[in-house]
C-alpha cells in the first residue's frame, strides 16, 4: 500500500511545528466538508516577504496532520515566492490521480504523500492545511 | 450501431435504422393482436438502447456503493462514476458539471425551483435562513407578486406553480393560446410587469410539438428581473440542444424521455442562481455542518441530492447521452435525430393533411416542431383511436397529455398523439394510418 | 439460490451461504490491493442479486412504457408490473398497497412528510386548500408548536423537521442521548407536551444498530394526538416488519438498503393518514382536474407520485422482496436474514470486546441490535482505520454516518462502522479483525 | 379483436336512452379520472321500487357511451333489488380480466362488453354509467 509511507506515520505521530504560537498576521480556520474534520493555521510573515512562523492545531486523520507538519518543514524561513510554488508543486502531486510523483528538490518528505494522488477522497485530507495556507497568506497580502 | 453516417443532417437511411432499431430489443417484440410493435409514445417515454441497460448492469454488478459516503474502493469508483454521469449529461446540453443537479424525473426539477420561491420566502418573513445564507431577493415572493406560464403547459410546469401560490399569495398569470393552437406571444410584454418574478414555460410543447420562441421570453423576463425556467422535456431528447446559450436562467428535463433509464431527471441552472437557491429535500450528503438546532449546506450541486442518488441510472443515462451523440461523427448524433424525427413527421402531417376528417393541432410545418403530431378524428373519441392503433400493434397516447387546460382550449376533450423516437422508421408513419382508416370507418 | 433451509431462525449455513452468495457476483471481484472484496457496508447500500437485475432488464426489454399514462399494451404491462411491485412491496412490511407511495430514496418519504405540515399551515392560513380538500388540523402548525426526534436520527430524520420549523415557527426539541450512547427514553414523557405535533424517530440506529422502543414512542406520541413517523430504514432490510402492527402512523424506508435498486424508497402511511396529507411533489399523474386557476387531487398514493415514476426501480424492488421472503420457506426469509446478521453481529461484538483499544458504541448485546456494529479504535482515526481495511479487500463506512450530533455526543469526530447483509460470512468478521490489528500496530 | 363487436358500435353510434329528461329523482355526475370524460344521469324510481326512467347525457368513447345506452335497456322498468344484481353481475364481467363472458339472460346486449375486461384501461369506460347509476339510486333510496 502506497498510502502510508513509514515517513507519513512518522510525521502523523510527531508532527512538526504543531501548536498555535504568537504572533502571528492571520489565522484562518478551514474544515473537510467530507469528514469534518478541521484545521486553525496561523502565519506570520516578515516585512521582506520572509514566511517566519506557520503554526497550527490539526485534527484530523493521519493523512491530514502528515500533511500539515511536512507544511510546516516546507514553509518557514522561505519567502512567500517560494511557499508559493511549492504550495503548487504539492497541490499538482496531491491532485494528479497518480500521475506525478513529486520532485524531492521541491516537496521534502511531502514527497512521501504521491501516493495519496490515487484514493480520491483522501486528496482533501493532505490539502486541507495547504488550503487554510493559501487563504491566510493572502489575509497577511492581499493581492 | 457503428455505421458512420456521411451527411450530419441527414435522416437514418435503412441500413443505419436497422443498425440502430437492432439496439433495441423491445421493438421486435408483437403485440397480442399479433402485430409487430410500432412504437410512437417517446413522448412520454424512450425505449432504452442495450448500451444503457449494459451500462447500469455492469455498475451494480462491478461497482455499486453508495456514492459521496465513503472512502473504500467501491465508493470511489461508484462516485466517479456517478460524477462523469455529471460531466457527460452537463456536456450534452452545454452546461459545466456543477451546473447539473440530478432529480427523479423533470417534474421533482421544476418543484425544486418552485420550492425555492416558497422557502426564500419563508426565510425572509421569519429571519430563518441557515447561519451565513443569504436569502437572495430574487427568490422571495411579496403578496400579488406574479408567477407567468402559458396556457400550453404540461401539469409538471403549471401546477407547482399553482402550489408556489397558494403557498405564498403569489398570483399566476398565464400567455394564451391562439384559436389556431399557437401561443399568442403578442401577449407576453403586457403581461410581464414589474410583479413578474417567475417566467416558466415549455421549450417544446408536448401537445402542439411548437417550439417556442425563447429568445422573446428571455427577453421580456430580462427586462423585469424575472427567473426564466425552461421545461425542456421534450426538446432535450430530439434536438441538439445548448441550454446556457438559450439565456434562460434553469432548465429541467427527464433522462426517461431520452433513451436513459427510468427515475433520473435534471435540473440544470446557472452556477449562481443554484448558489442562491435554497435547499429544497434535505438531508445526507447535502449539508456542510449539521448541529440539532439547525444546519448549514454544501455548495451546489450537492446541496440539492439528498439522500443517496440513484447513481445506477445517472450512470445509464451517461451511456444514454453517449448514445445519442455516437448517432453521428464528432459527437453530432443529435443533429441527425433531428433531421430523422422531422422528416418523420413531415411525412405523418403530409398523409394527415389528406384527410378531411383529421384536424392536427399546432403548426402545420414539421420546421416549426419537434417530432411529435397530436389530432382529432371528426366523430371519433380519441380513446377508441387509440384501441384499434393498439390493435394494429401501433402505441401512441391518448387524452390530454398532462395538459388539461390546453385541451380546454383547443375544445378537444381528448387528442391522439404520435411521438416520434430515433428508432421509427417510415413503415411506421404507413401502420398509423392503417388504424385511422380502420377507425374512421368503424366509427364515423 | 434455492435451498429450502429447515429451521425458520437459523442463521445460513456454509452451503446455503455459498449459494445466496453465488446471486451477487460483485461479492466475487478483487480490489486494489488483490485481496477479495469484502463488502460491509450495507448499511449505506445493498448489493442486489441476479434476480433484481434480470426484472429491471426484462422490464426494459419487454414492457417498458410510461406508467398510468397509456391506453396501449406496453402502457398497461408496464402499469400492472407497477402496481404488482407496490402491491408485493406492502406486503412485505404487513401493509395494503394503497398505503405505499413509491418515492426516489427515504429521504424524499420524510421530506414529504415533513412538506405536508408546512402546505397545510399554509393552506390554512391563507385559505388556499384546493376546492374541496378540508385542511387537515393534524397537520397544521402554529407558532411554538414542537416536533420531537432523537439526538440519534440520521440526518434524513433530522433536516427536513429543522426546516420545516424554518418554514413554520414550530420548535424542534429532541430526546437526548446517555452517556451509554443509548437513547434517554425516560426523558421522553417529559418532552411530548400539548404542543408536540410530530414525534419523529428511527425503527433502528444507522450508528447505535440499537432498535427502538417504538411501543413508548407511539403511546407517548397517543397521548398527545401527535404524528408518529418512523424511519425504518435500517430494520426494514434487517428484520421481519410489520409496519401497520407497530402503531406508527407513517414509515419511511429505502429500496437501495433492501436488495433492490438505486433510485427508489417506500413512504407506508395509514390510508386514513395519507388521504388527510396534501401532495408534495406536484405535477402529472397525480391529479383529478387541472384548470389555469387550480387544480384538484387524486387519491392517495397516485396523489403523491408526480410525474413518470422510477417503474423499473419498483419492479426492481418487488424482485427484490421475493428475493428476500424465499429466503426461507413460506416467505419467512426475514427471519432467517435476521437471525444470520445477529449471529455475524454478535461474533464482532465479541472479538471485538477483546480489543481493550477498541471502544464500542451503542447496546453490547447482539440481541437488541440489528446487524451493525460502530466503533473507534483508541488514537487512530477513523479513516485511517477505513483506510487500512480497505487495503485488506474489506469496505466499511467511516465518519460520522450522517449522524453528525449523535457523534458530537459521543466524543466520537468519526467512527468506523461494519455492517452486514444476508450475504455476509464469518470469515469476513477476520478480515475486520486483520485491518483492526493492523491498523493498531501502525498508528497506535 | 374483441373489444369493439358490432353491438358495441350500434348503440355507441345511436345509443338508447340518451338525453336527460324529467321527472327524476336524483342526479348525478360523475367524471372518469384517466380520461377526464364525463356522465350526467339521473334516475326515477317509482314507489313500488320500479325505475321507471334512467336518463343520461355521457361524454366519453364508445365504450362508455354503449355501456350507459345498454344501462338503459338493462334497468328501465326493472325494480331495484334486479337492478343491483345486473349492476353486480356487470361489475363481476368487466373487471373479471377474461374470465367471465357474462350471461345473456342477465345482461342482454351487455355481454357484448365482456372484451373491455381484458383492456384494463378500458374498465373504467364501460363502469362509468354504472357507478353512477349506483350512486343516483343510493340518493333515491339510502339504506
Ligand atoms: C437511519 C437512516 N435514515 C435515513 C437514511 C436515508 O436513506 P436514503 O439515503 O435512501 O434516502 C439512511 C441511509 O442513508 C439511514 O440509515
Ligand atoms: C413538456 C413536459 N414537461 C414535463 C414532463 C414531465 O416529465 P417527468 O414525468 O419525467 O417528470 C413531460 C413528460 O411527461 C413533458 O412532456
Ligand atoms: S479524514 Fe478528515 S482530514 Fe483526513
Ligand atoms: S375513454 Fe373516457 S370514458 Fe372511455
Amino acid at each position: 500500500m502506497d498510502l502510508y509511507q513509514q515517513l507519513i506515520i512518522e510525521h502523523s505521530k510527531r508532527p512538526h511545528g504543531s501548536g498555535l504560537r504568537e504572533p502571528f498576521g492571520a489565522q484562518v480556520h478551514h474544515v473537510n466538508p467530507t469528514c469534518g474534520d478541521e484545521v486553525t493555521l496561523r502565519v506570520d510573515v516578515a516585512d521582506d516577504g520572509t514566511v517566519r512562523d506557520v503554526s497550527y492545531d490539526a485534527e484530523g486523520c493521519s493523512i491530514s496532520r502528515a500533511s500539515a507538519s511536512v507544511l510546516h518543514d516546507l514553509v518557514v524561513g522561505r519567502p512567500l515566492e517560494q511557499v508559493q510554488r511549492t504550495r503548487e508543486a504539492m497541490h499538482g502531486m496531491l491532485t494528479s490521480r497518480g500521475e506525478d510523483a513529486g520532485d524531492e528538490d521541491v516537496l521534502g518528505d511531502g514527497v512521501a504523500l504521491a501516493g495519496v494522488s490515487r484514493y480520491p477522497a483522501r486528496v482533501k485530507c493532505a490539502l486541507l492545511s495547504w488550503s487554510a495556507l493559501a487563504d491566510a497568506v493572502l489575509r497577511v497580502r492581499p493581492c | 450501431m457503428n455505421a458512420a453516417p456521411t451527411l450530419a443532417a441527414a435522416p437514418f437511411d435503412a441500413a443505419e435504422l436497422a443498425a440502430l432499431r437492432a439496439d433495441f430489443p423491445i421493438l421486435s417484440r408483437t403485440t397480442r393482436s399479433g402485430r409487430p410493435l410500432v412504437y410512437l409514445d417517446s413522448g412520454a417515454t424512450s425505449q432504452k438502447p442495450l448500451a444503457v441497460l449494459d451500462a447500469e448492469r455492469r455498475f451494480y454488478t462491478e461497482h455499486n456503493a453508495a456514492v459521496h459516503r465513503g472512502a473504500h474502493q467501491l465508493a470511489e469508483e461508484a462516485t466517479d462514476a456517478f460524477e462523469a454521469a455529471r460531466a457527460a449529461v452537463g456536456a450534452f446540453v452545454g452546461a459545466p458539471a456543477h451546473e447539473v443537479v440530478f432529480t427523479k424525473n423533470a417534474t421533482e426539477s421544476l418543484n425544486l425551483v418552485a420550492h425555492a420561491f416558497s422557502t426564500s420566502t419563508a426565510y425572509a418573513q421569519r429571519g430563518s435562513a441557515p447561519q451565513g445564507q443569504r436569502v437572495d431577493p430574487r427568490f422571495v415572493l411579496a403578496e400579488g407578486d406574479e408567477v407567468l406560464v402559458t396556457e400550453a403547459e404540461h401539469h409538471a410546469n403549471l401546477v407547482p406553480w399553482q402550489e408556489l401560490c397558494a403557498r405564498t399569495g403569489a398570483v399566476l398569470r398565464w400567455v394564451g393560446v391562439t384559436d389556431d393552437g399557437l401561443l399568442d406571444a403578442d401577449a407576453l410584454d403586457g403581461l410581464v410587469t414589474e410583479r413578474t418574478r417567475v417566467v416558466a414555460f415549455a421549450h417544446a410543447s408536448n401537445v402542439l410539438g411548437a417550439v417556442a420562441d425563447v429568445a422573446r421570453f428571455v427577453a421580456a423576463a430580462r427586462r423585469v428581473g424575472a427567473v426564466t425556467v425552461l421545461d425542456a422535456c421534450q426538446s432535450v431528447p430530439h434536438l441538439g440542444v445548448d441550454l446556457p446559450a438559450l439565456g434562460v436562467d434553469l432548465a429541467a428535463f427527464s433522462g426517461h424521455k431520452a433513451l436513459g433509464p427510468s427515475g433520473v431527471g435534471v435540473l440544470w441552472g446557472r452556477a449562481e442562481l443554484l448558489e442562491a437557491m435554497p435547499p429544497f429535500l434535505t438531508g445526507g450528503s447535502m449539508i456542510e455542518l449539521v448541529r440539532m438546532e439547525r444546519s448549514t449546506y454544501a455548495p451546489a450541486p450537492q446541496k440539492f441530492e439528498a439522500g443517496v442518488p440513484m447513481a445506477a441510472q445517472a450512470v445509464g443515462l451517461h451511456a444514454a447521452v453517449d448514445y445519442l451523440r455516437a448517432l453521428a461523427p464528432g459527437g453530432r448524433g443529435m443533429e441527425r435525430v433531428e433531421a430523422h424525427e422531422r422528416a418523420l413527421t413531415a411525412l405523418l402531417l403530409e398523409r394527415l393533411a389528406e384527410l378531411p376528417w383529421v384536424r392536427v393541432v399546432g403548426p402545420a410545418a414539421a420546421a416549426d416542431r419537434v417530432g411529435l403530431v397530436s389530432f382529432v378524428l371528426e366523430g371519433v373519441h380519441a380513446h377508441d383511436v387509440g384501441q384499434l392503433l393498439d390493435d394494429e400493434g401501433v402505441a401512441v397516447r391518448v387524452g390530454h397529455h398532462c395538459a388539461w387546460p390546453l385541451h380546454r382550449r383547443l375544445g378537444a376533450a381528448a387528442t391522439t398523439r404520435v411521438s416520434f423516437g430515433p428508432y421509427n422508421q417510415p413503415s411506421d408513419v404507413d401502420a398509423v394510418l392503417r388504424g385511422l382508416h380502420r377507425a374512421h370507418e368503424l366509427f364515423a
